[in-house]
């Protein structure tokens, strides 16, 4: 075998078992930390995140004019969307993880509303617990609050179009948004970071199959409490969800179809 | 580290604490971004050395530092490790496994420092700037920077009731528990807190048709505004002090360009 | 003169649930009112009415002679101070100070006017040295005290209280309660609180209306709705502790006390007439 | 049979706060105990202490003879059920059935066995009807009868009920006072609760700790805790109504009650004996 090849199968078993042992809260990990990336990135992701920010905003503004009970609304699901980021779901592996929210949040703000909550519970989570940061808000938010919600609400509205029931359409879009959010982060830090032999594409894989190890059992949790979640509002938040409804359109979850408690 | 602690911690009385809000939140921002622009690691290092310094003036023990570094610092020394071995041409030392030699570079070695410094230096500046500074005054500082006043209202209101929102989730959880509710399997246990995730959420929203009926009573209407958070400008002192800190950044950034 | 005026009113939720059938009730200028009933007898609704929150189905709601009514809201909604059941929604602002001056700045109180403002609420509730805090750091009996501040503020002729005294513990009853009584007397704000807390009534208000299930079963002084025993305990309340006690005493000499004491005070000026004392 | 024992325990918070105090207490099958205290005492974290919600810091806590363990835990959350102060709190289930399955699901009780337990334990608190109702839209008194439910279903052998009236009108006080003393005396269950309303204490318990700041001022017995008038003022408490003017007419003839009637039955009683009626 290649001695460089045997090299770094061996520096990706010991990060896979560095990741592992350092941290069980994994989500947490899996957002880029605070002085991580070098300036240029930081600024570009920065940069790439405001448009949808301004979207975002302008959207939120333009419903709240018409409908001012709805910022209070929004503000106290931002309050339970970072509170949601800070609970522990037990997962597979018999460890507890984080849920991200991300698929969630989309299925009920849409990704515009979304991408603004989710840069602010970004925002408390680098200032109040130091996970991820200020300087990588850009590329965190960009992973997390907009291609995150964009790919869940996306496969959510496709599945529900092609007739699948509710409770797959919803454990699709979480678990599934919830890994997206996660490649996105493998680019970021293989476009950051290339691989001395390989490039970006050889560093995106061996962040890609790190995160493997960890987020796939996290996402099929995050799917699992998304559905649940959406069974408890379909019963007690019609009146809610129905005025949440004007963020997405129609098409919300109104039936009680989701998975059996 | 809970909210409800960091809260206490933002809310004591030191210099630090005292320092004008506003001038603080800049200068600890600015300072952060200064440390992943600057590329000599011991520029970096010695930023973090001044900011462990004034952590110092906090009153706080290490542990608080350390609880917030130790996952950031978990992945800096892998990532220290990976660069040390893959990065550069000149060779330090061979550290021999079996048939594996790895080889230790010496750009490896500096670039691997000033990751590390700057991950250390940027998470410490943002713990003690969220130590001493309540988040209201961060985020009112970030109005007075022009951040959208959505963006502010809606942070302001989420912090306001995050707490009230961990209370009931941690109750109902607790309620579950002392009724075994962790002698199941994963899956339903999984389920367990989604379904509190969900009345968490119902009860939120049901909150906020309160808050807004509360918000009605005392005349709220579309040109509602909130009364402005600071209330006295910034003192001299506080000023001047600020302006020392800028300055030194600035040298930072100008030793960095030159060296 | 006639500060609220609710006539023949009934109010129907959209689920089909009638929470109030034809009440009417009249408030004076000065009064202290307590709305008694058990949970879900209507009184959350009742209120709800005053400000225009809730519009009522059938029947007229007028306040100041001013019907309650889109164009007449900012008037009325700065003659009716709302104190809510759970403060914590009632504080939604950052800071304590942030927080009274919320009705304020809808009014459009600027500048040192509403400075002195804020400050008169503050020192009027107490708490002067609170205003840079956060409602969430508070104990109950301070939001409870911030909550009436924020309403105190804006000069209000009403204070509509639902439930004042739910979740403080005795000691923040009787601070409340005392604080209440001194608002009324020195400040000359009409009282209109709803409780099931029967026992708080005698010392709080003037006069009473009994409500159970959405309708007002008896009207009158503390005094006269209290002799009502019957009526009371039907609608699922009883008796003021003093009284019950009084009643007891009073039926084993099998003799008749005309007014049963309410409070410990009362019963304890009864007995020094020596008329309670000859009961036994 | 010691079931509790609580010997020198302190728990401070993580921000530092120190909510116990080097509190001990013992608790004998059978007994009613009230803790009783202001807001802020430290009742809710001590409850905690029981069933391993929270770890002391220092001191031990014994159930049954185990120490509260890890490797204990099922048997001690199997013997402790508690009942959180707010209901909605405790129902997360879509019906009542399911919501009193959870606990015996997590036992690994089945089948019929399952269904007999689920039927016993709302036959006991009366809400043979309502096992497909969601216990959202139950009132405030059904709520907490559900989750009373929910709890006895798991046959527990104490009780722990973390102020149980509260936000309950007079006829849910009392039901629920009813409720919980015949689970007492019909089925031996222990009871512990948590209160600030010192009304409801003579009627519920037999022996009483007064907690204040984390620290246990007072035990004993119901009457013998409340002989101690000036420390449960100092504690920011009060007498029950019924003593309190039990004590106004012993003071104003001069003359010593040595034990104040606290409830209106004893009272009554004490009037009958003519020890009451004397002293006026």
């Amino acid at each position: 075998m290649n001695l460089s090849k045997v090299k770094k199968i061996g520096l990706l078993i010991t990060y896979v078992i560095g990741v592992y042992i350092v941290f069980p809260d994994s989500a947490y990990a899996m957002h880029i930390m605070e002085g991580f990336l070098p300036f240029n990135w930081a600024a570009f992701w920065m940069v790439a995140m405001v448009p949808f920010v301004i979207l975002g905003v302008r959207s939120i503004k333009k419903t709240v004019t018409l409908y001012p009970n709805l910022k209070m609304l929004l503000g106290m699901a931002g309050a339970f969307a970072f509170v949601l980021s800070a609970m522990k779901i037990p997962s597979v592996t018999g460890s507890c993880s984080h849920p991200t929210g991300v698929g969630l949040g989309a299925i009920l703000f849409g990704p515009t509303a979304m991408t603004v909550l989710g840069m602010i519970v970004l925002i408390f989570q680098a200032i109040l617990l130091a996970h991820g940061g200020l300087t990588t808000l850009g590329a965190n938010t960009f992973s997390m609050a907009i291609v995150g919600p964009l790919v869940s609400y996306a496969i959510y509205k496709g599945l529900k179009k092609l007739g699948a029931p509710q409770w797959l359409s919803i454990f699709l879009a979480a678990a599934l948004g919830d890994l997206m959010t996660y490649v996105t982060t493998s680019f970021q830090l293989g476009l950051a970071f290339p691989a001395a032999t390989g490039g970006v594409m050889a560093s995106v894989i061996k962040f890609m199959s790190i995160f493997a190890f960890t987020q796939v059992p996290l996402a099929i949790s995050e799917g699992i409490l998304t559905v649940m979640v959406f069974n408890v509002l379909s019963v007690y938040s019609q009146k809610e969800l129905q005025v949440l409804s004007v963020f997405t359109g129609k098409g919300l979850p109104s039936s009680k179809q989701g998975v059996k408690a | 580290m809970e909210l409800a602690v960091l809260d206490k911690i933002a809310a004591a009385d030191t210099p630090l604490h005292r320092w004008d809000g506003r001038v603080k939140t800049v200068l600890f921002l600015s300072a952060i971004i200064v440390s992943t622009v600057l590329n000599h690691w011991y520029l970096v290092a010695g930023l973090w050395l001044v900011a462990l310094a004034s952590f110092r003036t906090l009153n706080l023990t290490w542990r608080h530092l350390f609880i917030r570094l130790y996952i950031p610092f978990g992945i800096a020394w892998l990532v220290f490790l990976s660069l040390l071995f893959t990065n550069g041409s000149h060779a330090l030392f061979v550290i021999s496994l079996r048939q594996l030699n790895l080889t230790a570079y010496r750009e490896g070695l500096q670039l691997g420092f000033l990751l590390v410094f700057r991950i250390m230096a940027a998470v410490t500046l943002g713990s003690i700037l969220s130590f001493s500074t309540p988040m209201i005054e961060i985020l009112e500082t970030l109005r007075l920077c022009k951040v959208p006043d959505l963006i502010i209202d809606l942070a302001a209101m989420m912090y306001r009731y995050v707490f009230i929102l961990t209370e009931t989730g941690h109750n109902m959880r607790r309620a579950q528990l002392s009724r075994m509710g962790d002698n199941t399997s994963w899956l339903r246990q999984a389920r367990d807190v989604g379904k509190v995730a969900g009345y968490v959420l119902t009860k939120s929203l049901e909150r906020s048709i309160r808050i807004y009926k509360a918000m009605l009573s005392r005349g709220y209407n579309e040109n509602s505004t909130g009364a402005d958070f600071f209330t006295v400008p910034v003192s001299k002192t506080d000023w001047r002090i600020g302006l020392l800190g800028a300055a030194s950044l600035t040298v930072l950034v100008v030793l960095n360009l030159m060296l | 003169m006639e500060l609220i005026k609710v006539a023949g009113v009934s109010y129907t939720y959209s689920d089909g649930h009638q929470a109030l059938k034809n009440v009417s009730l009249n408030i004076t200028k000065g009064e202290r009112i307590a709305v008694l009933g058990p949970n879900g007898a209507g009184k959350s609704t009742l209120f709800q009415l005053f400000n225009g929150l809730l519009q009522a189905t059938s029947g007229s709601v007028t306040v100041k002679g001013l019907p309650v009514c889109k164009e007449h809201m900012p008037e009325i909604r700065s003659s009716i101070g709302m104190v809510f059941q759970d403060s914590d929604d009632q504080l939604f602002n950052s800071t304590v100070r942030q927080e009274i001056a919320y009705g304020l700045m809808n009014m459009r109180v600027k500048g040192t006017a509403l400075d002195e403002a804020i400050n008169w609420a503050l020192e009027v509730v107490g708490m002067q040295d609170y205003g840079a805090k956060s409602p969430h750091n508070l104990s109950g009996g301070e939001k409870k005290r911030v909550a009436l501040a924020s309403v105190l503020a804006m000069k209000p002729e009403v204070l509509v209280l639902d439930e004042p005294t739910a979740a403080l513990d005795p000691r923040g009853v009787s601070k409340l309660i005392r604080l209440l009584n001194s608002i009324n007397r020195d400040l000359g704000i009409t009282l209109i609180f709803a409780t099931h807390d029967v026992d708080i009534v005698p010392l709080l208000a003037d006069r009473v209306y009994l409500l159970s299930k959405g309708e007002i079963v008896l009207g009158g002084s503390t005094a006269e709705v209290f002799s009502h025993k019957e009526t009371i305990r039907q609608i699922d309340l009883r008796l003021p502790r003093v009284a019950h006690l009084a009643e007891l005493l009073a039926r084993d000499s099998s003799l008749n006390i005309v007014n049963l004491p309410l409070t410990i005070g009362q019963a304890k000026h009864l007995l020094e007439q020596d008329k309670f004392g000859a009961v036994l």
